[in-house]
């Protein structure tokens, strides 16, 4: 059993553990910070799979993006700490069957197929994948970049639109809107910062 | 002559009449309309009878065929024989006698006369199905016309019916699309097994056995249920009890006949072998229908009621002529849709009126009408006589040449099924009688009738049309038969060899 | 590497179901959402490893991955702008305060 | 010479009259529409007297059998290439004979109706309706094709609904005029399956070619149908046994004469024409139009014999109890056509075995005349006392001197007094039956006295059994006595011919083969039934002619016999109780029921169901979105088995 | 270059749009929304027109983005679809504080349907389809004081983050076991083992999702109802039918190899949706959910259509939509108006409609007959031909299912005719009057519904193209 091997179970057994926790606490912040862990655990797969740059990615959008604008939400909306309401039991029964029959179908026929592994070294590199990325022709991905910028300004507008709001009567929302914008606002830079980089 | 003006006459009234004010001019111009069909109808038998007469022996007269949708071989394909030429006339017989008596617009709940370009527009709309149906000879073009006969009726029924009319019209139309939900599938399936919907061209080929006997069940019963083939008569009753009195007319006048003779233009037409396989089972449910209705109808108390039952029964005469399969039978068979058609129109027609001015429909509450209305009442006999088959009107001849059809066909089991639509004559004459004696004879019942007045000159105009129709065919039939007898040969050509 | 490949989906797909029954089972909105970024990442665990493993001459599975990271990134903001707004007029970010349309 | 240039207007004269008054007499024509219709039988009376001479006299006879002229005839309406309704015309003895019958009758009651009816505001109408029946009579006793005589039969039908419905807002009127016409419709359907398998087999409707092809024992027609059997019965007797259910309905044969009294609901001059005279011998004449048909299926003869002796005997018996003078004319119609009926029966074909036939229409023929008098007598009678009862009556014969001579008449020539025409008719048939069968003979001869019998204690207890009381103590009109002339001249003509018609050498000229038949007068056989007509009349003279409690006695000691008879037997219950109970209860009523309930339930129900459905799966849509959210991937689950592990 | 701008001109000219509003938005003094709503039809209208000429097919990026005169026919019928909506929306949108936002998300979605109908890659597919989702779920919480509307973004937010979780993972597997993603490459690489039908289905079930096919469906009713309508109207109709559209090529193009597998899928799917959506039709009162049913049911006849796999089965299936535009719309019309005016959107609400807006409940009635599949309206055609498609292949079990769910269907049609007509009502509607916008599109809806079946032009265009 070599290093890698048994990073790599770790890894997984971590990975997968976090998430375990963060669906199953009752605690809703825990569970935030179990999926940050998750989160995380994966950015060390990839780093273990030795693609840094989606590591980096990964890391730098979910850890530093999605996960704080997550608390945020969490904290904008309820007292961290409060134990949450339990789903009724039918449910859990049935999902806990749907997913482990799920998983076991999909597994199995994932198992079952074989891949065969591809002969070329795999190489990748930034500037390969920022040149790709800017190209038009053959396996250029500028339009999809387009596309996206065009989706994020879209979710931007929206968000906007229904985030901010005459102040409702009670709750402080001024404060949470102006967190929330600037929530968007840095997750923008971020993202084209990361792609164009 | 051009056929597609039998189209557009009516859809030019239809439209005319929208701009129109008051009722006063909705009115005549319904009437021109119809008028003027009445007169198309007309010289569309003189030109045709000329054609004939010129030895044009043509299986359809003025063709017209223009594509439609080229990648589906749908064309818009019209002509005419001597069976549609009959029809056609009917209709036109119908919707005159029924613009006429809704002359002052059944009575409506919350406004009636508002509405009165409603109805007409219906009515004649209507009426544009009918004849598009009865002159179509492509198939797609047929179910279109046969579709757009269908929903008006629910709007007449709905909105200007009478008793639990929503109820009614709601299952007119359901049952109704139902009906033409099965001869689509019917369609769909000869289509694909000849390439074409054209009907002349797939009378042309010949339908393996077993695709017809798939598909022969679904037009016919598709059809059937517009001509109340039992078990799936049951929208008739309520249907026409529920209708205002012209759509009673066009709904057992007309519609009914739509599908007798899809029946027989599309069902038996061009998958014959299988209307033999299916003949026994066509003549079995015939058969109840007619004796079963009579039977039924017997009991009934409404006015209305007794004739929409009495329709099933005589129906049913079309639907046996169809499955004796003989030429004499047929012949019957189309020669009914005529009488019936028109019979039964003069007979809503008649109960309309006495609706109108009684309002009242059960028998019990109607006695002596004679007295206070002998037009009305006349009217009522002469429509009872011809619907219990009496010479000299045309129910007589139309019944007598079915079962002089069906009994050529030799065998005990339709020699029975002969003998039992016989005995329904006089049941027919039990339960006409009945009513008669009890509404027209006898004494007043409600003294409040005997200041009730006659006839007005619409309604007298339209009965008399209607009359005029009845007794013509009745006592020189020959002019029915001969206009019919070259469509009807034609056809057998096709079944003929199958029955032989 | 001699990690056949088999272990590493199996890692992704548990973690696709793991996500899928937080989904299905947490009553509270925003960890309905974590749950689904958990079924995202599964996903990108997929593409890289197939692209790595299997198709390494071209970069389709990272691509793909980048852009599922950004797109996550929209729906959360918008998921969240979302469940404010509910929030500011339900008073409660409960799933099943959220069932007032049904039938 | 030639007879269509005129002939079709016979018919056709009263068709006219009936179209004109039926759509002008109400509103234009009311005061003149009795003399139009009166007129326009005149002429076609007058112009079928002419063809009677011209038939018999002039141009009929060829060697020395008449011939059967085709006068007119054109296609009607044709079904298949050799069978097709024919409207024609064919003159031949009995059609010519009728002819002359049914004008003349139906003139002398039109002329009588113009006194009867008279301030009738219906006047118009009831003369339209006359000549409406007219036609149809008198195109039904010359058709030319089987069918045409259907038609016809069944337009006499509704002329005689219309007319005995007349008086439309009496119930017991409209409710007899709905039995006459349902009754003889039910007959007809007989008659109508009837036409269906002679057509079939006979290849034809037309009479002349049916009766040639049918008769000779060549002809494939023939072998066809005798050899074709059902329930192993030949189809021709099949056929005719039919077409004579047809007839028996019209002629009030048992068991189908339950309409006929109540008919006579109708107005009086009406019962003359349709249900004395004309129509009700239309059974007799269908048979005979058969006749060699008939000759050659003993089976459906023996029917035709039984059938007539059985209504003879019924209708007289039951004729002796009625107190209505109607109906006691009723039943002695039908007596009287039971007569003709078994007189054919008993008749055989050709030659001196013909003589039944003879006999037949030579009775139809004097009945005619005898009856209509009867029954225009009685209308005078109840025109004077406005009631129909007997005991309201007596001694009558001081106030109407004229009905009470030609009454005496005809009842003279009902008994079968020499030498009124009645006892030739009558003789003749007694001989017949005598010839071929014995019990029809006796039974006869039994008849016969109760014929008697019965027609004098009408005509007694009518103008004798003197009251004390005074006519206006009794209500009697007193206005008007006899009526005006025009009421006594039918009287008087008719009784003239029931007195003379008689010694016409009947058998010269209608005949079963058409040949000449020589009739032989025999006094010795005649004494029989002379004797019994004596003794009927003297005991209805004992017992009737004087205001006395005999009857009474003798009613009272025959007990239930008498009762029975009085109740006409009970049949009229018997059919109460088919129709009622078993067709409306038993079919009519489940038939309904079953529609409205089972198939219409059936409709409904599917719909019904459709909708629990919706309502019972609505539960999916529960607006959680997290079991959508599970339905979703369950249904990815689903999808997965079924096509990669069931749906190979 | 130039060939750049033509191919991608309907995608440019919207970004244009999207572009000038924001800077609308942006710009200091703040533009009247009338005059900014009429703008945006006047620029849509344009494009619209652009659409029909200059057309050319051709690839561009690498076959990333394809375009043919399909392709863009299929563009402007959305098109078209979108400038009603917006006319329709005029009452509705004229005193909303975010109309320019309105329309930038509104436009962003097109062009990521846009961008969809010409993916010719999973990766394109994927984000077209989510630019083409995100923005709607906010678009669908636009009444912002709408409880409904909220919980309406909500539950379409999650369920389409659901769906797609499931799609990408079908599309993570298909790269799995066929190492491209490119349309055109596809069909070589598939073999039908195990994990690509596997991927198939969960790529159906996303597709599925979009148009609302049971049993991906459950979502749509709920979030129909809660939407403004306008937005409710656009899901509705424009959404669907870009999807539709797209289902159409991929399955006849790149899943062709899997047809027989694929067939029996949309099979019993659409018996399922067919079913299903007419249950559920049947009992509902409030009008856009009931709306929402139909359509399900709708979408059931198309996928019959789909089945066909055929020129005609395509070519139907446009045409039906293209018609189904028109008949929603129509129906939508009036809805918005009414709820816009009076805020009324119960069935309840519609009787004795007649009474009052005789106009209105002639173009509610024919929509309706439309949808209903009655002649002469174009529906009829509409679903004629799809049922000759699915006959076509010899599945008449189907085609009389098909039949007798119109049967169904039509009852539902007729409860709101009879509401309308036939029903008495203490407090019906009073007179709407509708501004010149709507009308206009009434008028639009109305004559495409009459014309476009009559004249048989339309259909016979889209079958040359699909030729």
């Amino acid at each position: 059993m070599t290093a890698s091997q048994t990073i790599f179970y770790i890894l997984s057994a971590f990975i997968l553990g976090t998430a375990i926790l963060s669906v199953t606490t009752n605690k809703i912040f825990r569970s935030a910070i179990w999926l940050l862990f998750s989160l995380i655990g994966i950015a060390g797969l990839y780093f273990w799979l030795q693609v840094e740059f989606i590591a980096a990615v990964q890391i730098v959008v979910y850890v530093g993006g999605i996960v704080v604008l997550i608390i945020f939400s969490i904290f904008l909306t309820q007292q961290a700490g409060r134990e949450m309401p339990k789903p009724p039991v039918m449910r859990t029964v049935a999902s806990v069957l749907a997913v482990l029959f799920g998983f076991a179908l999909s597994y199995f026929l994932i198992y079952k197929n074989d891949f065969k592994a591809g002969e070329k070294p795999f190489d990748w590199s930034v500037n390969k994948i920022g040149t790709q990325m800017l190209e038009t022709g053959e396996n250029g991905y500028v339009l999809p970049f387009e596309v996206v910028t065009i989706l994020l300004l879209a979710a931007m507008v929206g968000c906007i639109v229904i985030a901010i709001k005459a102040p409702a009567p009670s709750r402080p929302s001024p404060t949470g809107k102006t967190i929330n914008t600037q929530g968007q606002a840095d997750l923008e830079t971020h993202l084209e910062k990361e792609i164009v980089e | 002559m051009n056929l597609s003006l039998l189209i557009l006459i009516p859809l030019l009234t239809a439209l005319a009449i929208l701009p129109m004010k008051n009722l006063k001019q909705v009115r005549i111009v319904a009437l021109l309309g119809s008028a003027v069909q009445l007169i198309l109808a007309f010289v569309l038998l003189y030109f045709y009878q000329q054609q004939r007469a010129d030895g044009n022996m043509a299986n359809f007269l003025f063709e017209d065929n223009y594509t439609w949708y080229a990648p589906l071989q749908i064309n818009y394909h019209v002509g005419v024989d001597g069976i549609s030429i009959a029809m056609i006339l009917l209709t036109a017989f119908v919707v005159i006698a029924g613009v006429l008596v809704s002359w002052k617009m059944p009575a409506r709940p919350g406004g009636g006369e508002g509405l009165s370009k409603e109805f007409f527009f219906l009515l004649i709309f209507l009426s544009m199905g009918a004849y598009g149906f009865f002159i179509a000879l492509d198939l797609f073009t047929l179910f279109f016309f046969l579709e757009v006969a269908v929903i008006p009726k629910f709007l007449l029924i709905g909105i200007w019916g009478s008793g639990k009319k929503e109820y009614s019209a709601m299952k007119l139309a359901l049952m109704l699309m139902g009906g033409s939900a099965l001869v689509f599938v019917g369609l769909a399936g000869i289509y694909f097994y000849t390439g074409s919907f054209d009907l002349l061209q797939i009378a042309g080929m010949d339908i393996p056995l077993e695709v017809q006997k798939l598909f022969f069940p679904f037009a016919f019963i598709g059809f059937g249920i517009f001509t109340a083939l039992f078990p799936f008569h049951t929208w008739v009753p309520d249907g026409h009890s529920s209708a205002p009195t012209a759509a009673s007319m066009f709904l057992a006048g007309i519609s009914m006949k739509l599908g007798g003779y899809g029946c027989l233009r599309v069902a038996t037409y061009l998958m014959p072998d299988a209307a033999l396989e299916y003949s026994t089972i066509i003549i079995v449910l015939a058969c109840i229908a007619i004796l079963y209705g009579a039977f039924a109808t017997m009991m009934q108390t409404d006015l209305k009621y007794i004739n929409a039952y009495s329709s099933v029964s005589h129906c049913g005469f079309v639907l046996l002529g169809i499955g004796m399969l003989t030429k004499t039978a047929i012949d019957g068979a189309v020669m009914q849709m005529v009488s019936h058609g028109l019979m039964t129109a003069l007979f809503f027609a008649v109960i309309g009126m006495i609706y109108d001015r009684t309002h009242t429909r059960q028998v019990a509450q109607l006695g002596g009408l004679m007295r206070m209305m002998p037009f009305i009442s006349t009217v009522f006999v002469i429509a009872g006589l011809c619907s219990l088959g009496l010479p000299g009107f045309s129910g007589f001849v139309a019944e007598m040449t079915v079962f002089m059809g069906s009994w050529e066909r030799a065998d005990a089991f339709y020699r029975i099924a002969t003998i039992i639509a016989c005995a329904s004559i006089v049941v027919t004459a039990v339960y006409i009688l009945r009513a008669t004696g009890k509404a027209i004879m006898g004494p007043v019942v409600n003294n409040e009738h005997l200041s009730l007045g006659d006839a007005a000159w619409n309604e007298k105009l339209a009965a008399a049309l209607l009359i005029l129709g009845i007794v013509v065919i009745g006592v020189v039939p020959f002019l029915l038969k001969d206009l019919i007898n070259p469509g009807t040969e034609i056809m057998m050509q096709k079944i003929a060899d199958v029955v032989k | 590497m001699d990690i056949p490949i088999s272990h590493i989906l199996f890692v992704s797909t548990a973690l696709f179901f793991i996500g899928m029954y937080g989904l299905f089972t947490r009553r509270n909105m925003i960890t309905m959402l974590m749950s689904i970024e958990l079924i995202l990442n599964s996903v990108n665990i997929n593409f890289v490893v197939f692209n790595k493993y299997l198709y390494p001459e071209k970069l389709d599975g990272i691509f793909f991955t980048i852009f599922i990271i950004t797109i996550a990134a929209a729906e959360a903001a918008v998921a969240i702008a979302i469940i404010i707004n509910l929030y500011r007029s339900h008073r409660s970010i409960d799933v099943e305060t959220a069932e007032e349309m049904k039938w | 010479m030639n007879y269509s240039s005129y002939i079709a207007l016979i018919p056709l004269l009263p068709l006219a009259g009936f179209v004109l008054l039926g759509l002008f007499g109400r509103k234009y024509l009311k005061a003149s529409s009795g003399i139009i219709g009166t007129g326009l039988l005149l002429i076609s009376c007058a112009l079928s007297l002419y063809t009677a001479y011209n038939y018999f006299f002039v141009d009929g006879k060829v060697g020395d059998t008449y011939q059967t002229i085709t006068a007119v005839k054109y296609t009607w309406l044709s079904f298949s290439e050799n069978i097709s309704i024919d409207m024609g015309i064919i003159l031949d003895p009995i059609s010519v004979m009728m002819l002359v019958v049914v004008t003349f009758v139906s003139l002398m009651v039109h002329i009588f109706s113009l006194g009867y009816m008279k301030g009738e505001d219906r006047f118009a109408t009831y003369y339209a309706f006359l000549g409406l029946f007219t036609f149809s009579m008198l195109g039904l006793v010359i058709s030319s094709n089987l069918f045409q005589i259907y038609i016809f039969w069944e337009l006499v039908g509704v002329s005689s609904y219309l007319l005995i419905g007349y008086y439309y807002d009496k119930p017991s009127a409209v409710a007899a005029s709905k039995k006459a016409f349902i009754v003889t419709r039910f007959a007809d359907l007989g008659f109508l399956i009837g036409i269906l398998v002679l057509a079939f087999y006979g290849g034809t409707l037309d009479f002349n070619i049916l009766i040639q092809r049918l008769t000779d024992e060549q002809s494939p027609q023939f072998l066809g149908i005798t050899t074709a059997s059902f329930v192993g019965v030949s189809a021709l007797t099949w056929g005719l046994t039919l077409i004579f259910i047809g007839g028996a309905g019209k002629s009030a044969m048992f068991p189908l004469h339950i309409w006929l009294p109540d008919a006579m609901e109708g107005p009086t001059p009406v019962s003359a024409l349709i249900h004395a005279a004309t129509m009700v011998v239309a059974g007799v004449f269908l048979v005979a139009r058969l006749f060699p048909l008939f000759t050659i299926t003993p089976v459906a003869l023996s029917i035709v014999t039984t059938v007539g002796i059985v209504s003879a005997l019924l209708a007289a018996i039951i004729a002796c109890t009625q107190t209505d003078i109607k109906r006691v004319l009723a039943y002695s119609t039908m007596s009287q056509i039971g007569y003709m009926m078994f007189a054919l029966g008993v008749s055989g074909y050709g030659g001196e075995d013909g003589l039944g036939y003879t006999a037949s229409m030579f009775h139809l023929f004097t009945h005619a005349f005898f009856k209509s008098l009867l029954f225009l007598g009685a209308g005078v009678v109840i025109h004077f006392i406005h009631s129909n009862e007997m005991r309201d009556m007596g001694g009558l014969r001081k106030y109407l001197p004229v009905t009470n001579l030609s009454f005496f008449i005809g009842c003279l020539a009902i008994a079968g007094i020499p030498p009124l025409s009645g006892f030739f008719s009558k003789e003749e048939i007694l001989l017949a039956a005598y010839q071929s069968n014995k019990i029809v003979f006796y039974i006869a001869l039994i008849t016969s006295g109760l014929t008697a019998f019965y027609m004098f204690r009408l005509y007694f207890s009518i103008f004798w059994r003197d009251k004390s009381l005074s006519p206006l103590e009794r209500g009697w009109g007193e206005a008007h006595g006899e009526g005006p002339f025009s009421m006594k001249l039918p009287l008087m003509i008719l009784a003239v011919c029931s007195v003379l018609a008689g010694l016409i050498p009947f058998g010269q000229y209608v005949s079963s083969d058409k040949v000449p038949l020589e009739s032989h007068f025999d006094p010795m056989f005649s004494i029989a039934p002379v004797l019994m007509g004596v003794i009927g009349i003297l005991v209805a003279a004992w017992m009737y002619r004087k205001e006395n409690d005999k009857p009474q006695r003798i009613s009272h000691s025959l007990g239930g016999l008498y009762k029975t008879a009085y109740r006409k037997f009970y049949i009229d219950e018997l059919y109460l109780f088919i129709t009622r109970k078993i067709i409306f209860n038993l079919i009519g009523r489940p038939a309904a029921w079953i529609d409205r309930h089972i198939v219409d339930g059936l409709m409904n129900g599917i719909a019904y169901t459709t909708g629990t459905i919706s309502g019972f799966i609505k539960g999916i849509q529960s607006g959680k979105v997290q079991s959508y959210a599970i339905y979703f991937f369950a249904g990815i689950v689903a999808l997965t088995i079924v096509f990669l592990y069931l749906w190979k | 270059m130039n060939e750049f701008l033509l191919l991608m001109k309907q995608e440019l000219v919207i970004t244009l749009i999207i572009f000038i509003l924001l800077f609308v938005k942006l710009g200091k003094e703040e533009m009247k929304n009338e005059t900014l709503i009429n703008f945006v039809n006047i620029l849509l209208a344009l494009n619209l027109a652009s659409g029909f000429f200059l057309q050319q097919s051709g690839t561009l990026f690498g076959d990333m983005f394809r375009t043919s005169e399909l392709f863009t026919l299929e563009k402007n019928l959305l098109n078209l679809g979108t400038l009603i909506i917006s006319l329709q929306s005029y009452n509705w949108l004229k005193d909303h504080k975010h109309a320019p936002e309105f329309y930038i998300l509104l436009l962003s979605t097109l062009l990521g349907m846009f961008f969809m109908i010409s993916s010719n890659n999973l990766l394109m597919f994927y984000l077209a389809l989510e630019l083409s989702t995100i923005p709607l779920a906010a678009l669908a919480n636009f009444d912002l004081e709408k409880r409904r509307s909220s919980e309406a973004a909500f539950k379409m937010i999650i369920s389409s983050a659901f769906s797609s979780g499931l799609l990408l993972f079908g599309i993570s597997m298909l790269y799995g076991s066929t190492g491209t993603l490119s349309f055109t490459e596809l069909p070589a690489h598939l073999d039908g083992n195990p994990l690509q039908i596997f991927s198939f289905i969960l790529l159906i079930a996303g597709f599925g999702f979009k148009i609302s096919a049971v049993p991906f469906h459950l979502w749509t009713a709920d979030v129909y109802e809660g939407s403004p309508v306008s937005v409710t109207s656009y899901l509705y109709v424009i959404s669907k039918g870009a999807i539709l559209f797209v289902l159409v090529s991929v399955l006849y193009n790149a899943f062709a190899p899997l047809n027989e597998s694929w067939y029996n899928m949309v099979f019993l799917i659409s018996v399922l949706t067919m079913i299903i959506g007419n249950l559920f039709a049947l009992r509902q009162e409030n009008m856009k959910r009931f709306l929402a049913f139909s359509s399900i049911a709708q979408v059931g006849f198309i996928l019959i259509g789909i089945t066909g796999y055929s020129p005609e089965g395509s070519a139907s299936v446009i045409f039906f939509v293209l018609i189904y535009i028109f008949s929603n719309l129509a129906a939508f019309g009036v809805i918005n108006l009414i709820s816009a005016e009076t805020g009324r959107e119960n069935m309840s609400d519609y009787k004795g409609f007649y009474q009052a807006n005789k106009g209105l409940s002639w173009v509610l009635a024919i929509a309706l007959f439309s949808l209903g599949g009655i002649p002469p309206t174009a529906g009829f055609f509409g679903k004629f031909f799809l049922l000759l498609a699915g006959a076509g292949r010899g599945n008449y079990l189907l085609i009389t299912i098909a039949a007798l769910n119109m049967v169904i269907s039509l009852y539902y049609y007729l409860k709101v005719i009879k509401a309308m007509f036939m029903d008495a009502n203490d407090n019906p509607i009073e007179r709407v009057q509708a501004g010149w916008s709507p009308r206009l599109a009434m008028i639009i809806c109305i004559g495409g519904i009459i014309i476009t079946g009559l004249a048989s032009g339309a259909y016979n265009y889209i079958y040359t193209l699909v030729k």
